[in-house]
């Protein structure tokens, strides 16, 4: 017998549909992968299963653990199937821990709100799950608060919360879309383990499909509030029936083809770049101590050339972003664009500025969201010493909306009416606007999802081609990188450690930690596709 | 809209017509006095009563309504003024000796007892609606530089400011593009708030016989000349400070509203 | 946490001189001279000299200015000119009024505003919440004075269940005491009440949306047992710090309440003062008050460290 | 019942009445704890004190007092000749901190004849001084006690002082030596309610038995229409005036201060202001005084006649002028409805309330101001109008020249006619605006007896009062 089955499950909050008719069966010791792009409605069939709705939430058809209706169960019931039966594993880990307890506080807590044992021993008990997941209580007693641990750390914490009874069923909802690769690839092992070890079902929600395909038995496709394909894992990566499907995996695993590069004129100049930031003082009038962010960073980017750098969050990308941006002064090392300083004395080049733009990560915050779109593209004119005007602005305007394949009337409109991609592609428009001769480009589709992904990286390639392009392309995705630049860089705690041709790097990889960081990466299998 | 702007709104522009329509309109004179005729209870003739001196209490709450929202207007302007400014500038020297200093000196003000400085403030510089303006207007102006700080300063870490960065847009230029529209709102809303506040000190000070001076009704001052008068002739009492209650209220209200309506996230300050 | 304090306490006494400094020249520059207040209209040149020099208010003003603080920093707060007593003395004996009425109303706003704010937060939307919304707008509508005024008409002088105001003494017994402190602190506590308790319900709300909220829901809390669990402690943050400020307001706000209620309380002290250029002891009324409130500030602030640990590992 | 507890508004600074100016000081001291060779009584009549009887040399330059025998200091001292002694020449001494110097000006000599008997000698005849050694600033002190006095007052009184409370009461006990009769009250408290409508609240509670001096006239028909209470009205000797600055333009023209005396009517400003209590008054003298004229025909209200009178000084559209108003309700409220009066002639005063404090230095002191309302409390004080420096600033040799006549005379009739002569000059040369004599109103709980009705000074005088059965 199935240990959760979800039955013609439908769902509504006010007017809206959310769910229209899931179905979706899940076995002990099971691993099913619920996936499909945002808003799909991942989520709410995981809080479904969990009772924990909005509460204008309404739910229809029926949801059955161990045979035991969920949906109609009182509100007590509930309660203490909660933790008990079902665990649940969120997203964000830095959040989803209570900031003023302590971490065995809040693991113990599962345990003594069903009062499944004395205080005591849910204390050995919290020990034994904590050094299950890694956090043995010698290293990291229990008596640490939430902020004392990194984001792994804190995720671990919040899957120990979960198993501590070691329920029936464990819900992990995007646990580790927040994390680094290779933090990423712990969690997942260790996720695996506690299934096998314990035979608990697991319902896995991601929109990784590369996770997917590496842990899942059973895929489950989800798109508006449907599921469009379900099935065991090897049959449907072989045989995709939903054309969602394959679009979605295809998608994934998007190529490229970007033009050959031409001469190789050395555009940008980077020369042991080290930039500090002073840490908060410790002692009142003690020596302020400084964290090196970027550490003796050189390289070269020539003309035509598409650069990529990759690592692991907080290794120091988007400081050396805003160093050769101009923005922050280094400490150490000088930054040249086409031989001039992009910082002269202590003031920025703004002649050196004007051959510079950048396009950010998150497209709802790169805009001002009280201006129109025609005074957000054009705002690199300040840059000008004569920006255009009237019917010559309007025209560079309607040319780089159509660049980016937009609409020129769009210039009238605010961003709250674009979409994700839409917003990413107004973001280029600005970027490109003012023709610079290099564009940065930090984690700018990492917020995406893969089909737009996909679209964007097309519209790059085009634009090579028709603007030739120079980029210098942070991600940390390595896949992404991988099609989209001619050569990467590999960044550790403030150091390049290997630097070569992307093909290179990628096959090849000389320094241990590029090793690590490929293997921690999850790829798709070489998908067979329109075998069906 | 919701209910609260809608009441809030109503009720606030009640008060504001009423003060504006003393202009031109007002039953009585106000300042005239018909000793014979004092506390009247509301009548046909004097639709709220008379007050000790026979004065019509209607015409004195509506002119009353002036002097209110004339000093706590004034005086959240002030706030305002010299407040967003300055909370302007910390944010964008974030961590400097500016922000340090400006911030230091918000701390400071706000250790002050208000009502001790306005009264010392009015005590030596002799008591008065201007000298009760500038009292109150000073302890606006930390209100709003820390709320403008703090909302510029979450507006700084977001990425479009970078974008007017590399665009070569300096400090000053960002904070006047970028910063100030989209605290507006904010600022809209503590403003309200800040007003009913003032409304409310204004009317403290008066009480103690330190705000607008006679023959300048002011609700306050009402209130203190009622005083002993409440036993026998409650309506001196109720009246005002129902005036008082309602148009607070109608402010809070609109405050309140306001801030739900244009953005559901922002936060206010309500001390 | 050790060094937490410290950098506080730092800032602390820089605002503290700096506070004196304000004081004392804002004070200084007011015109009225509290000899010639003592001796009346009929006083002689010479009576007035020689009391000004008796005072001591013949000496250079930076040369006051060091005597006050470098007084009070040795816990000598001078002589008030009027009453001839040290005011070290005369506040002692009013604090006596003014703190227990301040802390007589905090504990009575806290104690109405806390189920207010918690009942209304967990009833969201809800009819309970909206009665309780609505009375607390009007409460922060009302001014206090006003509300103090309507007290006494009905419990004083109607109904005589308090007395008008005066102050029993402590030497009556605590009860006898607290009982006429009872109104003046009620007048004090319900508009304060009604601000917390809306601070309390919005703080309550925000938290409740927090993601470990639903991370507390999931391991099998009800929804009551997570916000006490959880909510509260995190939404006591924001409450501290109205609490704080609301204390500078009740020490304030009691200038006015003690005059409605005849009590000897600092507040009558800084107005009488005032009103007789006793300068010496408005400045040091005021230099108090504003210690109190720097003082209450600093404790928030290590509240907050108790309440919230990621300050505690901050410098 | 033996105890009383008196409420008053104001709360003395110290408790030294030879020291300080403040009345509140001689409410609580005066004839309870500390007491002159000579004393007011409740009706305004000079009466041995400790001094039980007197011999005026013939040219009435040399006093004689026979102190009282027995009397001895609440601290246990005896009081004689030397005490005496020690308290005039201390209120007279250069450097003297007494608020009313003048009292004494005219001693040139104190001379302890015997342990009872002292001679006082003057420098001229004074017809005024058995009334000046009656005021609180020339009560008998001891030098044993005079360090501490501001606050642990040592008199010879029927009660001792007790304990005080800053900021609240002050605590007076039986005096168990007392020389004289024993009072009936065994213990008295004197409260301080500032604020009128805590005094109200206060009466009305019944937390106090007494209270002297009720600020708001407006709740006296409450109280008289109460059972439980009685209200006492009776004078004081405050004339309320509408003083004026005579050397400010357009004051130092007669027209013009004769215009304002038309221009005010004083009913209207009893009524408005005290709520029917206070007697209007023509000139700058107390209408219970034998020698009282009325002259308030002299400024009847005509605000016709007002408007011609400042046509006629060149004022046909007013003139805007300032009104300072110190803090007592005669003054706040009296001020408003002057402030609409003048109005209504054309003369816009702009209100400004002051502090006492700021009263002193800008107006009185400084000179600065148009017009202000005061009451002027001290007993017969008509002589301010001598002295041209005083805040008016009346300068009129004529009236200088009588006063000092007066000074010299003793005879009580011609005494009468030149105070008469006096109270005609200054009302028709309209010195000031004279509106009322302030009421001395108290209220009582019903069972109080012995009350001073009447304030000849400011005075709770409790040896005579007492429960009725
Ligand atoms: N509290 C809510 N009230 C109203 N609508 C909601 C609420 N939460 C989610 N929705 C809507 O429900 C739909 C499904 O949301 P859900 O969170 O399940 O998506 P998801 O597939 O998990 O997406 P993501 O990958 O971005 O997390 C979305 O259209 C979303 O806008
Ligand atoms: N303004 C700053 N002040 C102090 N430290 C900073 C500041 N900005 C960045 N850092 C620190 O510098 C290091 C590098 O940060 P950076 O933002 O460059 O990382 P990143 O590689 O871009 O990471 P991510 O992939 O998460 O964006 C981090 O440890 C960060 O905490
Ligand atoms: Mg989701
Ligand atoms: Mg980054």
């Amino acid at each position: 017998m199935s240990l959760l089955e979800i039955r013609n499950l439908s769902l509504s909050i006010g007017a809206h549909d959310i769910l229209k008719g899931v179905d979706l069966t899940l076995g002990p010791g099971e691993i099913v992968a619920v996936t499909g792009e945002s808003g799909s409605g991942k989520s709410m069939t995981a809080l479904a299963v969990m009772q924990l709705l909005p509460q204008a939430a309404r739910a229809q058809g029926s949801i059955q653990l161990d045979g035991q209706e969920l949906l109609d169960l009182p509100e007590e019931q509930m309660c203490a199937l909660r933790g008990q039966s079902i665990g649940m594993v969120f997203q964000e880990p830095m959040t989803a821990l209570n900031p003023v307890k302590t971490i065995g506080d809040q693991v113990m807590e599962t345990i003594l709100i069903h009062k499944a044992m004395p205080p005591a021993q849910a204390e050995e008990r919290a020990r034994e799950v904590l050094t299950r997941v890694g956090l043995p209580p010698d290293r990291f007693p229990l008596s640490r608060f939430p902020h004392e641990l990194s984001g792994g750390q804190r995720q671990r914490v919040v899957i120990a919360m979960a198993i501590a009874l070691r329920p029936r069923l464990l819900i992990a909802d995007e646990p580790t879309t927040a994390l680094d690769v290779t933090t990423q690839a712990q969690i997942l092992d260790l996720l695996q383990g506690l299934v096998t070890e314990y035979g608990m079902g697991m319902l896995m929600i991601t929109h990784d499909l590369a996770v997917v395909a590496d842990l899942a038995d059973q895929i489950v496709v989800m798109r508006n509030g449907e599921v469009v394909e379900t099935g065991h894992t090897r049959h449907l990566l072989r045989h995709m029936q939903h054309p969602y499907t394959q679009m979605l995996f295809e998608a994934s695993d998007h190529q490229v083809t970007l033009p050959p590069v031409s001469d190789l004129q050395p555009l940008l100049a980077v020369a042991d770049v080290v930039r500090d930031y002073r840490k908060p003082r410790t002692r009142l009038f003690s020596k302020p101590e400084f964290h090196r962010a970027v550490d003796g960073v050189s390289f070269t980017l020539h003309r035509g050339e598409r650069l990529g750098l990759v690592g692991e969050s907080g290794c120091g990308k988007s400081t050396l972003t805003r160093a050769i941006l101009g923005l922050e002064e280094v400490q150490r090392g000088h930054i040249l664009l086409d031989g001039n300083p992009v910082f002269s004395g202590h003031t920025p080049n703004r002649a050196v500025r004007r051959k510079m733009q950048v396009v950010f990560q998150d497209p709802f915050g790169s805009f001002n969201p009280r201006h129109k779109v025609d005074r957000l593209i054009t705002e690199p004119f300040y840059l000008l010493d004569t920006p255009p005007r009237g019917a010559e602005r309007s025209d560079r305007i309607a040319e780089m909306l159509t660049a980016v394949g937009l609409s020129p009337d769009d210039a009238g409109k605010y961003i709250h009416e674009f979409s994700g991609g839409q917003r990413q592609r107004i973001a280029i428009a600005r970027a490109l606007i003012i023709r610079p001769e290099l564009i940065l480009f930090d984690e700018a589709v990492s917020a995406l999802d893969v089909s737009v992904r996909a679209q964007i990286l097309d519209l790059l390639a085009e634009l090579c081609e028709a603007y030739e392009l120079t980029y210098l392309f942070i991600s940390h995705d390595l896949n992404v990188v991988r099609t989209i630049t001619d050569r990467v860089m590999v960044m550790q705690a403030g150091k390049i450690v290997e630097q070569g041709d992307t093909e290179r790097v990628f096959t090849d990889p000389q320094h241990p930690y590029t090793e690590a960081l490929l293997a921690a990466a999850p790829r798709l299998p070489k998908i067979t596709q329109g075998v069906a | 809209m919701s209910r609260n702007l809608i009441f809030g709104t109503a009720l606030s522009s009640l008060v504001v017509l009423a003060a504006v329509l003393s202009f031109v309109w007002t039953p009585y004179d106000h300042t005239a006095l018909d000793i014979p005729n004092k506390l009247k209870p509301p009548n046909a003739t004097h639709w709220l009563g008379t007050d000790h001196f026979g004065r019509d209490m209607l015409s004195m709450i509506m002119v009353g309504a002036r002097t209110s929202i004339a000093v706590a207007l004034v005086a959240v302007g002030i706030g305002m003024a010299a407040g967003v400014p300055l909370g302007l500038t910390a944010a964008a020297r974030k961590g400097s000796w500016l922000d340090e200093v400006i911030m230091r000196g918000n701390d400071l003000v706000f250790a002050f007892p208000s009502l001790v400085i306005a009264i010392l403030i009015t005590a030596i510089f002799g008591a008065g609606a201007i000298n009760a303006i500038i009292a109150i207007g000073i302890f606006n102006i930390p209100v709003f530089a820390r709320i403008t700080r703090g909302a510029a300063l979450s507006l700084w870490e977001r990425e479009f400011i970078m974008a007017a960065r590399v665009a070569g847009k300096g400090a000053a230029r960002i904070s006047a593009e970028h910063i100030l529209p989209n605290v507006a709102n904010l600022l809209i809303v503590q403003g309200t708030i800040q007003f009913s506040l003032g409304i409310l000190a204004e009317a403290g000070l008066s009480y103690v016989g330190l705000g607008a001076q006679p023959p300048t009704p002011s609700w306050g001052r009402m209130l203190a000349d009622a005083q002993t008068m409440v036993s026998f002739a409650p309506h001196l009492a109720l009246i005002p400070g129902c005036a008082i209650i309602l148009t607070v209220l109608g402010l809070n209200l609109m405050g309140d509203g306001l801030r739900d309506w244009l953005d559901p996230r922002i936060r206010v300050a309500r001390t | 946490m050790l060094r937490y304090a410290l950098k506080r306490l730092l800032s602390l006494i820089l605002s503290l001189a700096v506070a004196s400094l304000v004081i004392f020249a804002v004070i200084e520059v007011a015109p009225g001279d509290p000899a010639s207040f003592m001796l009346g209209v009929n006083a002689q040149p010479d009576t007035l000299a020689a009391l000004r020099a008796e005072l001591g208010l013949d000496v250079p003003k930076t040369e006051r200015y060091l005597d006050w603080v470098g007084g009070m920093l040795t816990g000598d707060f001078g002589t008030s000119y009027t009453y001839r007593t040290p005011v070290s003395q005369m506040i002692a004996d009013r604090m006596w009024v003014s703190l227990p009425l301040a802390l007589y109303a905090l504990t009575l706003s806290t104690l109405i505003a806390f189920p207010a704010g918690i009942y209304a937060a967990s009833r969201r939307g809800k009819p309970g919440d909206i009665a309780v919304m609505g009375a607390t707008q009007l409460g922060v509508a009302v001014p206090n004075f006003w509300f103090a005024m309507m007290l006494v008409l009905v419990f004083a002088i109607n109904l005589r269940w308090f007395s008008a105001g005066g102050f029993a003494g402590w030497d009556k017994g605590g009860w006898a005491a607290l009982q006429s402190l009872t109104l003046p602190a009620i007048a004090l506590a319900l508009p304060q009440a009604a601000i917390l308790a809306r601070v309390m319900r919005s703080a309550l709300l925000d938290v409740l949306g927090e993601d470990f909220m639903r991370t507390a829901r999931a391991k099998g809390l009800s929804r009551r047992q997570a916000l006490w669990r959880h909510g509260l402690r995190n939404a006591l943050i924001p409450v501290l710090t109205i609490i704080g400020l609301q204390f500078s307001f009740l020490l304030a706000g009691s200038i006015i309440i003690e005059q409605v209620f005849y009590l000897p309380g600092l507040g009558r002290l800084v107005f009488q003062a005032i009103s007789s250029r006793d300068l010496i002891v408005v400045e040091s009324v005021v230099m108090l008050l504003v210690f109190a409130v720097i003082v209450v500030n600093f404790v928030v602030d290590l509240a907050y460290a108790a309440v919230d640990p990621r300050l505690r590992s901050r410098t | 019942k033996s105890d009383i507890t008196v409420a008053m508004q104001l709360e003395p600074p110290h408790l030294d009445p030879t020291s300080a100016a403040a009345q509140a000081i001689d409410s609580v001291v005066y004839t309870n704890v500390f007491e002159g060779l000579t004393r007011f009584m409740g009706d305004g009549a000079i009466v041995p004190g400790l001094a039980e009887s007197w011999e005026i040399s013939d040219d009435g330059t040399v006093y004689t007092f026979k102190l009282h025998d027995g009397v001895t200091f609440h601290d246990g001292t005896t009081m004689d000749a030397e005490d005496v002694k020690f308290s005039l020449d201390r209120a007279r001494a250069e450097d003297s901190a007494n608020a009313q110097k003048a009292l004494f000006a005219g001693i040139t000599d104190v001379a302890v004849v015997d342990p009872l008997t002292v001679k006082v000698t003057l420098k001229e005849p004074n017809g005024n001084f058995l009334f000046n050694m009656a005021w609180g600033d020339a009560v008998i002190v001891a030098p044993e006690s005079i360090d501490d006095i501001k606050t642990n007052p040592i008199g010879t009184g029927a009660f001792k002082f007790a304990g005080w409370v800053q900021g609240d009461k002050i605590d007076l006990e039986r005096n168990a030596d007392y020389w004289g009769d024993q009072p009936a009250l065994e213990k008295a408290t004197f409260k301080f309610i500032s604020d009128p409508t805590a005094a109200f609240a206060a009466v009305m509670a019944e937390d106090v038995d007494v209270f002297s001096g009720f600020p708001a006239p407006e709740n006296l028909p409450q109280f008289d229409a109460d059972p439980r209470f009685q209200v006492l009205v009776g004078s004081t000797e405050g004339e309320t005036i509408l003083s004026t600055n005579n050397k400010q333009p357009p004051f130092d023209d007669v027209r013009v201060r004769q215009a304002l005396a038309h221009a005010i009517d004083r009913q209207a400003i009893v009524d408005g202001a005290m709520f029917g209590y206070g007697t209007p008054i023509g000139t700058h003298f107390a209408p219970h005084h034998p020698a009282y004229v009325d002259l308030t025909g002299n400024s009847a209200y005509d605000p016709e006649k007002a408007k011609a009178l400042l046509a006629e000084a060149g004022f046909a559209d007013g003139f805007e002028t300032t009104l300072h108003l110190p803090p007592p309700s005669y003054a706040r409220r009296g001020g408003e409805i002057i402030a609409a009066q003048l109005a209504e002639v054309g003369i816009k005063a702009e209100i400004t309330n002051v502090e006492w404090a700021q009263w002193l230095e800008t107006v009185f002191r400084g000179k600065n101001f148009g017009l202000t309302i005061v009451s002027h409390t001290e007993p017969m004080d008509i002589g301010i109008y001598a002295r041209p420096e005083y805040y008016f600033q009346y300068d009129n040799p004529a009236f200088q020249d009588l006063m000092t006549t007066l000074n010299s005379t003793t005879d009580p009739d011609e005494r009468t006619k030149l105070l008469g002569q006096a109270q005609t000059m200054i009302s028709e040369d309209y010195v000031n605006g004279y509106l009322f004599q302030l009421a001395a109103l108290s209220v009582a709980k019903a069972g109080v007896q012995g009350l001073w009705v009447n304030a000849p000074t400011a005075a709770n005088d409790l040896t005579a009062v007492s429960w009725a059965e």
